[in-house]
């Protein structure tokens, strides 16, 4: 297999920056899954779209939007109308999935080279997103599990909150750098380090 | 700057010229240096209103519905052109509380499509001898308006439409980055700008003119040829005689006129429904716009962002006054939205970074009448007895003389003048657009 | 003499001490200091010059309302204009300038248009400068010249010239609760809806907490009112659902309760942290808003009321109570209401003299009586101030005897003091609450203007409200001790001495308007009060009339003979007190725009590409090779790929999946072509109209599937064409079973260009052929390239044989490396945007240029691609009169005759004449034609290919480019298409 | 000014783009009545008042909405999946 190189290179900068007086704010990181794959139903299919993704992943999804859910190295979360995403650290999954998903189901498309998976973890990674996105990342608003389309000016992003403090981002991958850029100059204030 | 090294002479000139022209003038209210010292001598206590306040009269020759720019410069030029002074002027709050009062005073001609080069060429014309025609200082600064270029591909297109303006006569300059940086510092002009300046397309006769000032100017000439300015007098609906339109209903009693003009800018919409027509290719959209504190001069130009949509200048007061785009949706509220206001910063600072520390003081919204082309309509109709000035988008400031010039002559004559025969209603069933953005009946986009 | 600081009292922290310096002299302050408080514990009396008359004018206020005190702050090569002084917090080494006076603060030569006063009256401009009609100052030539020295008299504070490379910032923060004011309105609010669990922001634009309680000398529940604000905010702290914003003023109030808020987080520190902003602007979502924003004193407009030495009762009331400073030694008190008489008493307890209090009102309450007493003052009801005097500063009042309204005749008596405290009553700060656009209403017993209904959810609390005793603003939960004040002001806003001369009396302080303004607009017939506001500029100056506006309307009402009910205000408008352009832009300061990159940008980079900013993409422009001019390079870089082969990154192009069973139906309806018919593994060039029947977008659209799609669209209409898409599909055919999901960074493209392409491939693409058989013209084939999977659709922009190379993005690099590799023995060139337009001009192929949203398919010839069989998307409308009409500019081929360079945008015309005139069209795109060895161009004229052969002239003023040229066929290089085919 | 996208969420301005008037009706494809299609791609009713409009959410979910609201105040009445409420209207 080939590797799929990262868009963040050559400003991926492991270690601590920013303001350290507080210590480390958040934890900045790649996670470069191998399979990110959209899942888009037709309409009344819902259902049985979900299911599949339950059968192939053993990720069960709530019929409400922006329901997620996570194992080990497989997450999955609903984003907009009648379409999901599928993520998985092995390569490979779109093809699994584009298997089992006939065409009056609805269609896949793989996008696991076209997103940029970053992960922001920390006590302020809420204050961090807050900088960027108009959306209210309070756990009440945004619980463990859910996920948002949102966008930062014309960087489109899906938020999947992976844990208390933990979020998931998914930024088109042309933008990624950029974003990367701000990303960092606004953790800066907190101290950060990139893993 | 060759102004100044001449300027002993000069004014004396001036001075003395005007004085001689003013004394050979026949009225007595007539405004110069010498009526304001006299004023001054005498505490100031003989001015009289620059306009009268009269009562309705029941009928008129031509109503002018809309006390905004291009109805009072309608009124005006009806009196003045045609001899029409039988006329009155409604306004249904107090004068000039429209987008006349509110836009970012921008006159230029810089157009790329003959139709609108010509008509704003025009218009540039009788800006140009506007405060002695109405003798009234409307302060118009040909200070230039620059129109900055950000990539080869406009370069390009700033010079045809620079080659468009030179081909009716006009007068546009291409500049280089240079020239640019020496005409307007605090530009960003380092390399590394997101949208770095390469050049841009300079009118040098274009500039700024004091908005209130051109309403009142207007109402003070109109109404010294006997024009009725009626302020606080809203339109409520038209009188009827079959198809034919003879009047209007307000809430300040019936006026009848054996014509009605309609020239309301943002509200076309609401009017129009009055009359019974629902349907127009037009949409109200809110603009807003901004002024800054007020400033020591900083930018002697008016200077145009290419990278998005931006326009920025200084008032004589000091203020940065500045705008960009619609807020997008269609409103009749004249207030704007918070994402568009950091919007327009962004990009007034992409331009200007110096100007991070300026501080915003005040900031509000006009609603337009987007069109469906980005280009106005001056008809006669579309009922008769009736005629309809609108469709002016962002633009219609710069047009206030010679939409009122036009608009006058179609009133007079029935007909349009050749200046205006292409702003027609029905352009848009028969395919003849007059679309300088190429956007398309998308309004928010013109 | 003058003001100082009092020995003792205040809560500043007189054990530190901090350096600042005003206009280059240096002084020092305390730490809890403004830079206002400071100033006149310094003894300085004049701050700035004022707009118009240039008028010395001291501290007037002690908060954002002020007027007068505006200072540029500086720091290092950055200068920030217009701060009121009394919203600087003092910090050690801060740098001021004061501002509006030239050569210095002390002699300033715009002083003498003061003398000038009754000439520079309201509108006189309007009046002026027309010049002479004839000759060579006509026109508006004269106005300009007299325009260059208005402007430089006018404007208050410099701003600079230097890029701001402070940070500023965006926070989004949500509430359930958003109190504005810290006062005790504010406070109670927020206490109480904390306790119920709510989530809860309480912001202040100043850096303490408490409002007025930070100066009062009232008692709450037996603790001093300032102790009492630090017990309840250090309470509040420890609340996880409560949150402080100190420094932060709501400025904004938007639809929906959506508020602006602008925190200056670091103004007040000598250096910010780490990765600290200046300014932060928060977008503020609350469920309720609770207004509790206070009132602003007004003062009372009578002649020569704008020296130095003169301000607000509060304010001398909080120099002294907050920050132990006397604003004088010997204070009168000038007042229409009882709140002065406490500012007496806190002035006189921090060791002032109080020389007399001067009351408009005949007879006032007994704890009024009281207060004066107690303040030591003598008490003079049924006077007014008439005059003033004081060159520098004010050295003594005059008073004469008040009544009905009107200044009696008789005996004057002067005062020697050194500060005349004023009152003229107070105005509730309504601002926020009136911002979506109610009228504020009058209200006649406290005359003044009381909030509107409500618009949005939100109530009010306080002196907001007009309820303005801190008993009422903090509800029956707490004991009170605070001096009983009848808050109902006599209804006297102006004394108008007549017969004497006695100066001006000035109603807009910063702007200088007067009185005597305000009744020539009368008089002119500016009278509706958005009129006097435009005319006179009557609170339009930084404070926005804060605390001069009703005074204004008042004297106004009166011209006009009318109650101020009537007159009504002038409309209230974001923002509340100014706000950093800086703080609005945010983030986006320093990063108008992200960087959109292709997989092989740092490639192209280190191959000396020079890159072109297409909308947010980079692409490579031409590479440099050495020392060549761009024409150099890109005919070098055009002519390989006709020679041999070339290799162009195509990643931008925008991308869309269409998939599903309706894929293909849907496609018929968007193309003006037909796509149902396209097999599958076979690509087709699609275009696109607008509904008018206008050229909206083209691009090749490759079937994959039977349903499933893969379109490109040009770069620069990406998003557009995607938005078209999704529009459609949603609101015209919601029944057609269509996904369309962006792609564009899922593949990274490269296109091999030149009669060796296919040579290139054969060497390095495995698991497919690549011959003619197995990949004809327009043909898709799936293979690998060193390993990488990867989609091959042979079509050419360029005329030559050619291929694109679809990968995933993130193996981009590799395949891209890997064709180098292949095509390194036939000398493979990797080319730019250049020679890639050069490529298509000689080809005649059509893009932005020409697809420029005003022309038709039949403009650019493309009417071969309109469907009979079907209708799509503008079909209706593309034949109507004004797009077939025989005048239309249509695509023609240019060649210039001069052997010159032609250029985009140079208009054609049939003549060349003295004048520019006649232009029958316009160039679009231009090029040196390696291919034809001249300098040619595809151009939009008038009639079209009526015209081929014929002679015509480039007029190309704006670039002085001028000369013959040969109208041709835009088809110029192997028309035949025998080379892609090939 | 805050729309409760229905799969959303209430969402910031921002993140929407104003797609315009909802109150047109395309002509049948087939149809070459050219003044159906003139009032179809250039006449606006431009009301005063409740307005029948098109949003995308298009900085979210993308889908597009239909939406009422009030050009004069612009308090928004109602939201909905503009694909669902046009599939549920052309099933009536
Ligand atoms: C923020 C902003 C910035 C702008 N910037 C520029 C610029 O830089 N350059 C430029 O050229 N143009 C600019 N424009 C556009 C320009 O201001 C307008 O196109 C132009 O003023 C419109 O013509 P008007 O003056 O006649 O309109 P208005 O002044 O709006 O006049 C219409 C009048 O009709 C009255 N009216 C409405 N209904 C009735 C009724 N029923 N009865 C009686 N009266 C009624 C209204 O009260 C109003 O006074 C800008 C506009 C805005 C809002
Ligand atoms: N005549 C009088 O003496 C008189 C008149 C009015 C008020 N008061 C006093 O005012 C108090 C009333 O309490 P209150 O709480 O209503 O008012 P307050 O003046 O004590 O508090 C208002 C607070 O709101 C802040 N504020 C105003 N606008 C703001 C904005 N846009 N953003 C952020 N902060 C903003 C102010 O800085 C101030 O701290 C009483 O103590 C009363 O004695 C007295
Ligand atoms: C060119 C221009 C300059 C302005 N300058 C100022 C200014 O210096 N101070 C100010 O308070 N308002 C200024 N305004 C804004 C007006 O106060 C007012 O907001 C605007 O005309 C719209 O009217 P409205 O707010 O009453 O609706 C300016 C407006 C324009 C059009
Ligand atoms: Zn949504």
């Amino acid at each position: 297999m080939v590797e799929i190189v990262s868009p963040l290179e050559p400003d991926y900068r492991r270690g601590a920056h920013g303001n350290r007086e507080g210590g480390s704010g958040v934890t900045l990181s790649e996670t470069q899954p191998g399979s990110i794959v959209q899942l888009a139903a037709w309409p009344g299919q819902d259902e049985a779209l979900r299911k599949v993704i339950q059968t192939v992943t053993g990720l069960h999804l709530d019929a409400v939007p922006g329901a997620g859910a996570i194992v080990e190295n497989t997450a999955a979360f609903g984003f907009a109308p009648g379409r999901w995403l599928v993520v998985d650290q092995a390569e490979g999954r779109g093809e699994t999935l584009r298997d089992r998903i006939g065409s009056d189901l609805g269609t896949v498309c793989d996008l696991s080279h076209g997103r940029t998976a970053i992960a922001v973890e920390g006590e302020r990674a809420e204050r961090l997103l807050s900088k960027l996105y108009a959306l209210d990342f309070s756990a009440g608003a945004f619980p463990v599990g859910q996920a948002k389309s949102t966008a930062h000016h014309d960087v489109f992003t899906l938020i999947h909150r992976t844990g208390v403090d933990r979020f998931d981002l998914y930024v088109y991958r042309s933008f990624a750098r950029s974003f990367w850029h701000l990303l960092r100059a606004s953790a800066e204030e907190f101290g950060y380090t990139v893993e | 700057m060759a102004l100044y090294l001449r300027w002993p002479a000069g004014v004396i000139y001036t001075v003395a010229q005007s004085q001689r022209f003013i004394r050979a003038g026949t009225r007595m209210a007539e405004y110069s240096f010498l009526s304001l010292l006299r004023n001054a001598l005498s505490g100031n206590e003989d001015w009289k209103p620059a306009w009268r306040k009269p009562d309705p009269r029941p009928s008129y020759d031509v109503i002018v519905i809309g006390g905004g720019g291009h109805g009072l410069s309608t009124a005006y030029y009806l009196a003045k052109e045609h001899g029409i002074t039988n006329v009155a002027v409604l306004e249904k709050g107090y004068l000039g509380s429209g987008n006349i009062g509110r836009n970012t005073t921008i006159v230029r001609s810089n157009y790329l499509l003959p139709d609108n080069i010509r008509f704003y060429e025009h218009s540039m014309k009788l800006w140009e001898n506007l405060s002695h025609d109405l003798n009234y200082n409307v302060m118009f600064s040909q200070r230039g308006v620059l129109n900055l270029a950000h990539s080869p591909a406009q370069m390009d297109e700033h010079a045809r439409r620079g080659n468009a303006m030179r081909h009716e006569g006009g007068d546009a300059v291409l500049l280089g980055r240079g020239e640019v940086a020496r005409m307007v510092p605090g530009l960003d002009m380092s390399a590394t700008a997101r949208f770095p300046v390469l050049g841009g397309l300079l009118q040098p006769r274009a500039g700024t003119a004091r908005h209130d000032a051109v309403a009142w100017g207007y109402a003070r000439g109109a109404d010294r040829r006997g024009v009725d300015i009626l302020e606080n007098c809203e339109v409520t609906g038209f009188l009827r005689e079959g198809e034919r339109v003879v009047g209007v209903t307000t809430t300040r009693g019936e006026i009848r006129a054996k014509k009605v003009a309609v020239a309301v800018a943002g509200s076309t919409g609401r009017v129009m429904k009055l009359a019974g027509i629902d349907d127009l290719p037009i949409e109200s959209h809110v603009l807003q716009a901004f002024v800054s504190e007020s400033l020591k001069p900083l930018i002697n130009q008016v200077v145009t962002f290419g990278g998005g949509h931006l326009y920025v200048s200084q008032s004589d007061k000091g203020g940065l006054v500045f705008g960009g785009d619609l807020d997008g949706y269609n409103t009749y509220a004249q207030r704007g939205n918070l994402p568009l206001v950091e919007e327009v910063m962004s990009e007034l600072l992409a331009m200007f970074p110096n100007l991070a520390r300026v501080r915003l003081l005040r900031s509000w919204g006009g609603v337009m009448d987007m069109s469906m082309d980005g280009s106005p309509i001056i008809t006669p109709g579309p009922l008769p007895g009736m005629f309809l000035n609108c469709g002016w988008c962002y633009g219609g400031f710069k047009a206030t003389p010679a939409s009122g010039w036009c608009f006058a002559h179609t009133i007079a004559r029935g007909e349009a003048h050749p200046l205006n025969a292409a702003f027609t209603l029905d352009r848009f069933a028969r395919g003849i657009l007059i679309d300088e953005k190429g956007q398309g009946a998308t309004p928010k986009w013109h | 003499m003058s003001p100082r600081r009092a020995h003792n009292g205040g809560r500043i922290d007189r054990a530190t001490r901090l350096r600042f310096t005003f206009d280059g002299t240096a002084m020092t302050g305390h730490a809890g200091d403004t830079l206002a408080s400071a100033l006149l514990a310094n003894g300085i009396s004049v701050v700035g010059r004022s707009f118009k008359y240039h008028r010395p004018r001291g501290v007037f206020s002690a908060g954002i309302e002020e007027p007068n005190a505006l200072v540029t702050v500086i720091r290092g090569k950055l200068r920030e204009p217009n701060i009121p002084a009394t919203q600087i917090e003092l910090y050690d080494g801060l740098t001021v300038e004061s501002q509006n006076r030239f050569p210095s603060l002390s002699f300033d030569v715009g002083a003498l248009n003061s003398l000038a006063g009754n000439l520079f009256a309201a509108g006189f401009y309007y009046k002026t400068f027309m010049g002479p009609v004839v000759g060579p100052l006509k026109g508006t030539r004269f106005w300009m010249f007299c325009e260059h020295f208005i402007r430089r008299a006018a404007g208050l504070g410099r701003a600079g010239y230097e890029p701001d490379t402070d940070r500023y910032e965006k926070m989004y923060g949500f509430c359930d609760v958003l109190v504005v004011g810290s006062g005790p309105a504010g406070l109670m609010a927020a206490k109480r809806a904390a306790a119920t669990g709510k989530r809860v922001f309480l912001a202040e634009q100043e850096a303490e907490f408490g409002g007025t309680l930070r100066w009062k000398s009232a008692t709450i529940d037996g603790l001093p009112a300032a102790e009492w604000v630090a017990a309840t905010i250090a309470e509040l702290a420890t609340l996880p659902n409560v949150t402080l914003l100190p420094r932060t003023t709501v400025w904004g109030y938007y639809d929906d309760n959506a508020l602006g808020a602008l925190e200056r987080v670091s103004d007040h520190k000598a250096h910010a942290a780490i990765g600290e902003p200046r300014h932060r602007h928060w977008t503020i979502r609350a469920g309720d808003v609770v207004l509790a924003t206070g009132a602003f004193e007004r003062p009372i407009v009578f002649p020569g009321n704008d020296r130095p030495g003169i301000m607000l009762a509060s304010a001398a009331a909080r120099y002294a109570s907050e920050y132990g400073v006397l604003p004088g030694e010997r204070i009168a008190i000038f007042a229409n209401n009882d709140s002065a008489y406490e500012a007496a008493l806190a002035l006189k307890d921090a060791g002032a003299e109080i020389a007399a209090i001067i009351d408009v009102r005949a007879g006032v309450s007994l704890s009024a009586r009281e207060l004066a007493r107690e303040a030591g003052a003598e008490l003079l009801l049924g006077y007014a101030v008439t005059s003033t005097s004081g060159a520098r500063r004010l050295r003594e009042i005059e008073i004469q005897p008040f009544a009905d309204g009107k200044v009696k005749d008789g005996a004057t008596r002067a005062i020697v003091v050194d500060c005349l405290a004023v009152s003229g009553g107070w105005s509730p700060a309504i601002h926020l609450a009136s911002q979506a656009g109610h009228a504020p209403q009058w209200d006649e017993s406290l005359r003044a203007f009381l909030p509107p209904s409500p618009t949005q959810r939100w109530t009010g609390a306080g002196a907001f409200t007009g309820a303005f005793s801190a008993a009422a603003a903090l509800g029956d939960d707490h004991a009170v001790n605070e001096p009983e004040i009848e808050y109902e002001p006599a209804p006297v806003f102006e004394i108008h001495p007549t017969g004497k001369k006695s100066g001006k009396a000035f109603v807009d302080l910063q702007h200088d308007v007067t009185a005597s303004d305000i009744r020539l607009a009368h008089r002119e017939g500016f009278q509706s009060v958005e009129h006097l506001k435009r005319y006179t500029t009557l609170g339009m100056a930084t404070d926005q009339g804060k605390s001069s506006n009703v005074p204004g309307l008042a004297i106004m009402a009166a011209a006009r003979g009318l109650p101020i009910s009537e007159v009504g205000t002038t409309r209230f408008r974001p923002p509340f007190s100014a706000v950093s352009l800086g703080a609005l832009a945010a983030d986006r300061h320093g990063h108008f725009k992200p960087q959109r990159l292709t997989p092989m940008h740092d490639w192209h980079l280190a191959r000396g590409a020079r890159m072109y900013a297409a909308g947010l993409w980079y692409r490579p422009m031409i590479y440099g090779a050495g020392g060549e001019t761009v024409e150099q390079a890109y005919v070098r870089e055009a002519r390989a790929v006709r020679a041999s082969v070339g290799i162009v990154d195509v990643s931008t192009l925008g991308k869309i999946a269409v998939q599903g069973p309706d894929a293909a139906e849907f496609l018929d309806r968007v193309y003006t072509n037909m796509f149902s018919t396209l097999p599958v593994h076979k690509a087709r060039y699609g275009l696109m109209l607008r509904e008018e029947g206008i050229a909206f977008d083209d691009g090749t659209t490759w079937r994959l599937g039977e349903h499933d799609f893969l379109m490109t669209t040009t770069t620069a209409n990406a998003g557009k064409v995607m938005q078209h898409l999704e529009y459609y599909l949603d609101c015209v055919w919601p029944d057609l079973r269509v996904h369309v999901t962006s792609v564009t960074d899922e593949w990274a493209g490269a296109a091999v260009a030149g009669p060796n392409a296919r040579r290139v491939l054969e060497a390095c693409v495995e698991s497919t052929g690549v011959d003619n058989d197995a990949l004809p013209f327009m043909g898709i084939v799936r293979g690998e390239i060193a390993g990488a999977p990867v989609m091959i659709c042979r079509l050419s922009f360029s005329g030559e044989l050619a291929y694109e190379v679809y990968c995933g993005a993130g193996h981009g690099q590799h395949v891209w490396d890997a064709l180098m590799a292949a095509g390194q023995p036939f000398g493979i060139v990797p080319y730019g945007l250049e020679a890639l337009g050069t490529l298509r001009i000689e080809k005649g192929h059509v893009t932005g240029a020409e697809i420029d949203g005003r022309t038709s398919p039949r403009d650019l010839y493309l009417d071969w691609m309109l469907s009979k069989k079907k209708p799509y998307i503008g079909s209706a409308m593309v034949d109507r009169e004004g797009l077939v009409a025989p005048d239309r500019i249509s695509l023609v081929g240019i060649v210039a005759l001069d052997d010159r360079p032609l250029q985009g945008g140079g208009h054609i015309v049939e003549q060349l004449g003295e004048e520019p005139r006649g232009s029958i069209g316009h160039i679009t795109g231009f090029c040196f034609s390696p291919a034809l060895g001249k300098y040619i161009a595809l151009a939009l004229v008038k009639g079209g290919k009526a015209r081929h052969g014929q002679r015509a002239f480039v007029s190309d003023p704006v670039r002085n480019r001028y000369g013959p040229v040969e109208i041709v066929s835009h088809h110029f290089f192997d028309p035949e298409g025998s080379r892609m085919h090939g | 000014m805050l729309i409760a996208c229905p799969y959303c969420g209430p969402r910031d301005l921002s993140e929407f783009t104003y797609q315009g008037d909802a109150n047109r009706t395309r002509p049948h494809p087939m149809s070459n009545d050219q003044s159906a299609w003139n009032a179809y791609v250039y006449d606006r009713v431009n009301t005063a008042g409740d307005h029948r409009e098109f949003w995308q959410h298009s900085g979210g979910c993308r889908a597009h909405l239909a939406v009422v609201r009030s050009t004069l105040t612009h308090e928004i009445k109602s939201v909905a999946i503009a694909r669902e409420s046009m599939n549920r209207e052309a099933a009536k």
